[in-house]
């Protein structure tokens, strides 16, 4: 038999035994960071790059394109929404908008909390969830105007329903996907202390599922948004007392395409205000504090 | 104008028109069906051309098209024809081809207690495709200076409500969603006026004083300098459908059933064709009033001494006005 | 630490007569689209109140599934499985568990609000009473400094510690615990085991223990039952309760753990002979 | 001292040592399940159900109404569909705008994975995203239509455009916050196998992140619907017949009501034939399959 | 099973002079919005090439965070981890980690694909060679039945088994085992150990393996690295080269096992000294 190759062995070494170290600096210990880690680490100052990198692009393309009745220039808009801030009623505008959507997504977020329990406690519950989000999701506003105007006439309750239309599947979705994906143990856990129903969704389901939940929120809000603005054309709202989507309208239907740019530019910067000041800090004083997202 | 272009420059092979949906629009139907601007083309020595016909659902759309150079011809209402005239002036100086029809615009009603402005309240609804901005809120607005006194022009716009066509038709004949009054066009306002309850409670007509256009056809200047052949054969193929449209109204009310797909009866729309009301004419008729009144309001920023000024030289040996 | 018995060996009499927990005939099966596994086939035992009842076994032989039976998460295919007479048809907050994985703490809770959740929950305690009990229970586990910290900042032995203090904390009459141990080092576990005995000389709770550790069983248990996997079944039970800490080297202990060991080791026919089948 | 109260002991039994049962019969073991269960087992029927059932209130809510320009009855309705179906054009309609739907779908799909691939690997990429989201997601699509035009002028390239707006966003945001949501010890391990970029961000992150996924595709799948039925009406066609917006459209204009309803009712069939033959069986192999969901 | 080793106690020498691993001076910490949660403190130890090396001590000691460190998962705050004489920067598939949860395993892979995975997904084996290999190691591990079950369908222990299958199919040079034997049966734990044991003299790889049971310590290691907690120090270093099941109940052995149960015991400080710092 042909000799095997020699094994490699670990040298021996010898034993020992210390005392514990002072931990005195124990709370100086940090790693150092260069200059450009620490300027990069501040998220404002990023993202605030980021849109003046937005707004440069915007402007570097518009200059030369010299077609103000499509694509208005960056200081164009930008003049248009001061003037549209200070004389016109952009803000009273945006505030009529806002309320409605809050008042339509209000609605939306407890209707869809209502269906998706229902379709986690029961299995019909499920069927009725499945089937009418995949009805209903993909209609267009436009479809329920006719049911909307005999229940709701005109004005504001309309609005709320069609919002809710924009809330309620997509929320419900991300939710029950969310539902459906907390793990055995913890639901479990959770059925072992008694909790049944009501309190077994608030208490365990809605908490695990929390992440998918947040980001039905945040893609319910951003539709609510698209459909408040086109359901104000459809609608309508007896002069005087329109928002945002009828500043939209009418400054489109003027030609004073840098006043469009202008509301449009309010709804941006709602959603940068929404991501920024709402989603973002109860995103890091949940599921970021919790170890729940990275 | 003062851009001379020589013959030799070579003209777009393909024109492209965009049309609306309406019985307003039968002319451009007609030119599509018979291939009007093909043969006029011809006729000019352009030879083989191809014609685009882009449809679209609102006026919106359609100047977003034209002033991006996708369509060559827009057409719609006067209200918007004058605002974008006012708008490119200096940079793409939209103006108007040619009238498409001179059409009356009803108010309905389903308010028996409804028979003059002055009988409007605060219970009352008054749909209209777009607050303040469509032609029919200028309609509207027009008539209220006339029976309020001036400078009231604005009194009823208040209860005035935005509403595409069809969803007003709805509304006001279901009578459920507290619209009671409806500004429209054909032909919605014949519509309407088929239930006993509805009834007219004032047309554009007695407002202007007479028949006025309702729809026109507009394009970009340079198109027109660039393409002067293209842009004539356009004008003669619009002047030939309006012959052929009053020659036999039969005929053209088949051509916008097959056009539109329309489910109406060929009676129905024979019937509006046939009406003595409405006309099919390249002539602007009483389009300065709107200007004027737009004008006065603050809506457009340049005064029109003529209707001259917003439309192209082509049509100037008409008697528009 | 261990309580006096007597030493005679007879068929149950006197207040404990009827066992608190029948198991009978439990057949426990998973059912997916693909595969039905039988987890447990036909087991039969009675708890009384009182016992450290230990579930000794091979992994695989169905020893959570079992817990997850009598917790009320799985119904029986077969058989029964009553508490107090009653058929078990759900769970609830008069059997506690603490299971095998890690993932069982709340995360949006800290160590504190996930030992007062099930007290609070139950409406078992005032919210103050809660509090004070689950200071008291975090201590116990040692990990007072950790009172307001997330779960995803312990270690996995501190997770397993404060699921153990959750579960001691409701004082619940059945405590059904799930390889409690397991992910903690050998001191803490001989603390840990010290302070579930003395809690049970104070309380007399009912306790099912999972352990994989045949020292383990014998020092914390008073009744072993000795399963066979696939599909999981009843091999014996014993009676280990003359055995605690301080007899662990002794012969006797010995004794009793190479018997079981050799009870395991005949049993070793492994996962190869059974596999889920269609 | 007195005497404490005498503690609870167990009783002593005796111990035993048994053989194995016979496991002949263990195949058969099955919980009986009653008439009922097994018939309410059957989802397809259940479902069926559902949609008899919303059926029914819609022909009792309609016919008393008697307002066909409003809200036409379902047999109304369904005897315009069949019409429409074999004498009309539905089904060629139906095509034109499934045919632009799902390249609007592919090309969306396509970016989100790079934009979110993007953001899990950069930190600027997170930034980007997450700003570009609050942004544009809640822009309407009139929004882009003068860019639209500028780019991409007419036509399907258009259309195109402003689907990946409706799908690009809200997909974006799912997966994002799935991928956040993976646990840490299956991103280490998955790392330790030497994954990076965008084998790491495939092989792992997508996987399982999938239910997020998934919702989020159903999501965004519904709103390229919405949006091609809106979006249709506002580009019009330029050639060929349209798609089912514009036959929505031109029915309305004409105040066929009942053929509106048949145009919708088209859009819901496919949201529930997508629902019920794609989305539901790529579930069942997936993460029903896995475990990931129950 | 155990190599002959000569008894000289010794600085290295000869070919296995340098080090394969050096962890010189290493501090990982938690950082965290509100908590700085110090891990391991100043830790420093050398693994040579072929080396079995424990790391020992109690829960929380930062046992899991040094081998995160060691596998390029953290960086350390302070001092360096070398391999190779490189500095460690990231992961990679030359040390292949067992974590100590049970969701390391891939739910949308089968048994077989998760074994095969690292071997594929690191292009080190062929396909075919990576499913041969795959079959090879679920069978070592006993999981042949099991072969194309998805993950959760097995127990806690099943499931680590197949960690441990996909950790040792891609020979890699350096394993890193967080406790992967804590869920397992005695029987099966110790037909784990005697495997481990026959591939390392096999293939004489080198292993860091963290344990809490001390007998386990000393029978799978050649050294150990004892930890005391609160942050996590180097203790001692011992060698335990000398054991392995067979001299498991003798005296030597007992004495060895007792010294380190001291040491752990002396250090029983616990949590309650040290907690997370702001
Ligand atoms: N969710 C499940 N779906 C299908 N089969 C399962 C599931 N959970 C467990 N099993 C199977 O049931 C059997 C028993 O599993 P169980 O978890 O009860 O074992 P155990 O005794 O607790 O093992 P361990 O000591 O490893 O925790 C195993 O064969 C396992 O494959
Ligand atoms: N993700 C984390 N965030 C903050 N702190 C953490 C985190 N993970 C662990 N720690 C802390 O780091 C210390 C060491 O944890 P580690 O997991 O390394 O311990 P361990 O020795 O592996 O313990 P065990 O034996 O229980 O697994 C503990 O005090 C723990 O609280
Ligand atoms: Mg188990
Ligand atoms: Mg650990």
């Amino acid at each position: 038999m042909p000799e095997k190759p020699q094994k490699i062995t670990p040298p021996l070494r010898p034993e020992f035994e210390r005392g514990l170290l002072d931990t005195a600096d124990l709370g100086q210990i940090r790693r150092p960071l260069s200059k450009w880690e620490k300027i990069t680490n501040i998220t404002l100052l990023r993202r605030v790059l980021i849109l003046v990198l937005l707004v440069s692009v915007w402007q570097a393309y518009a200059v030369p394109l010299k077609n103000p009745l499509m694509f208005p220039t960056f200081t164009n808009t930008a003049y248009a929404f001061y003037d549209a801030v200070l004389n016109g009623s952009l803000l009273l505008k945006a505030w009529v908008s806002i309320k409605v959507l809050l008042m339509g997504y209000a609605a939306g977020v407890i209707i869809s909390m209502i269906l998706t329990t229902l379709a986690v406690a029961t299995r019909l519950g499920n069927d009725l969830l499945v089937t009418l989000t995949s009805m209903f999701n993909p209609l267009p506003a436009i479809a329920l105007l006719p049911l909307a105007l005999l229940w709701f006439g005109l004005g504001n309750g309309s609005m709320v329903f069609v919002l809710i239309h924009a809330v309620l599947w997509p929320l419900s979705l991300a939710t029950h996907s969310g539902f459906l994906s907390v793990s055995n143990t913890m639901r479990m856990a959770g059925r072992n202390y008694g909790l049944t129903g009501i309190r077994y969704v608030g208490n365990i389901l809605i908490m695990a599922a929390f992440p998918s939940i947040l980001s039905g929120l945040k893609i319910s809000w951003a539709f609510a948004w698209r459909t408040l603005i086109a359901a104000e054309l459809v609608f309508g709202v007896s002069s005087g007392s329109g928002g945002l989507g009828w500043f939209i309208y009418e400054n489109k239907n003027e030609l004073e395409i840098a006043y469009v740019f202008a509301g449009l530019g309010a709804v941006i910067i709602i959603g940068l205000g929404v991501e920024n000041l709402i989603f973002r800090p109860i995103e890091n004083a949940t599921v970021r504090k919790w170890g729940m997202q990275n | 104008s003062s851009v001379t272009t020589t013959p030799a420059r070579a003209e777009v092979k393909e024109v492209r028109l965009a049309q609306q949906f309406g019985i307003g629009y039968l002319p451009l139907q007609m030119m599509r069906e018979y291939k009007l601007i093909e043969k006029a083309a011809k006729k000019l020595g352009l030879g083989d051309i191809k014609v685009t016909w882009a449809r679209f659902s609102g006026g919106a759309a359609m100047n977003d098209a034209l002033l991006s150079g996708n369509v060559d011809f827009a057409s719609g209402g006067v209200g918007p024809l004058l605002t974008i005239w006012d708008k490119s002036k200096g940079n793409l100086n939209v103006k108007g081809v040619a009238a498409l029809n001179a059409m009356p615009l009803y108010l309905n009603t389903n308010n028996p207690k409804v028979k003059t402005l002055k009988d409007f309240t605060a219970n009352d609804k008054i749909a209209l495709p777009s607050v303040k901005v469509s032609v029919q809120a200028r309609t509207l607005q027009m008539a209220a200076e006339q029976a309020f006194g001036p400078g009231k022009y604005d009194v009823l716009d208040k209860w005035t409500v935005s509403m595409k066509h069809p969803d007003g038709v709805a509304a006001l004949l279901s009578g459920k969603s507290g619209i009671t009054a409806h500004f429209t066009s054909p032909p919605f306002m014949y519509q309407e006026l088929r239930d006993p309850k509805v009834h007219k409670v004032i047309s554009s007509y007695d407002v202007l004083g007479g028949p006025s256009t309702f729809n026109a056809v507009w394009a970009r200047a340079v198109f027109r300098n660039d393409n002067p052949k293209m842009y004539k054969a356009v004008v003669n193929a619009l002047k030939k459908s309006m012959e052929m449209i009053n020659a036999d109204k039969n005929a053209a009310a088949k051509v916008y059933i097959k056009q539109t797909h329309s489910k109406l009866s060929l009676k129905f729309i024979e019937k509006i064709v046939s009406d003595p009301e409405i006309s099919f004419t390249i002539t602007p008729r009483n389009t300065m009033k709107y200007a004027k009144f737009m004008y006065k309001v603050g809506a457009l920023n340049t005064k029109a001494k003529s209707w001259k000024d917003y439309f192209f030289p082509e049509i100037y040996g008409l008697s528009g006005s | 630490m261990i309580p006096e018995i007597t030493e005679e060996v007879a068929e149950p009499q006197g207040s404990a007569t009827r066992p608190l927990l029948e198991v009978d005939g439990a057949t426990l099966q998973y059912k997916t689209k693909e595969h039905l596994v039988t987890a447990t086939y036909r087991i039969d035992f009675k708890v009384y109140t009182g016992d450290r009842f230990i579930l000794l076994g091979p992994t695989g032989c169905g020893k959570s599934t079992m817990l997850k039976g009598i917790a009320g998460f799985m119904l029986p295919d077969e058989g029964t499985i009553r508490l107090n007479d009653g058929v078990i048809t759900g769970p609830g907050p008069n059997r506690m568990m603490v299971f095998q994985e890690f993932d069982q703490l709340f995360p949006w809770k800290t160590v504190k609000q996930n030992v007062m959740f099930p007290m609070l929950a139950s409406s078992r305690f005032s919210r103050k009473d809660a509090e004070k009990q689950a200071i008291r229970f975090i201590e116990k586990v040692n990990l007072s400094k950790f009172t307001d910290v997330y779960p995803h900042m312990l270690s996995g032995g501190m997770k397993q510690r404060v699921a153990i203090a959750r579960a001691l904390a409701m004082e619940a009459d059945v405590l059904l615990m799930d390889e409690p141990f397991a992910a903690l080092d050998a001191l803490t576990r001989l603390a840990m085991q010290e302070e579930l005995l003395q809690l049970w000389d104070d309380l007399r709770f009912t306790v099912l223990f999972v352990t994989h550790s045949i020292e383990e069983a014998i020092i914390i248990g008073n009744r072993i039952l000795v399963m066979s996997p696939h599909p999981g079944q009843v091999k014996a039970e014993l009676n280990v309760h003359q055995f605690d800490h301080d007899n662990q080297g002794g012969e006797e202990f010995k004794k009793l753990h190479d018997k079981i060991h050799n009870m395991l080791f005949a049993d070793r026919i492994l996962e190869e002979e059974a596999a889920p089948h269609a």
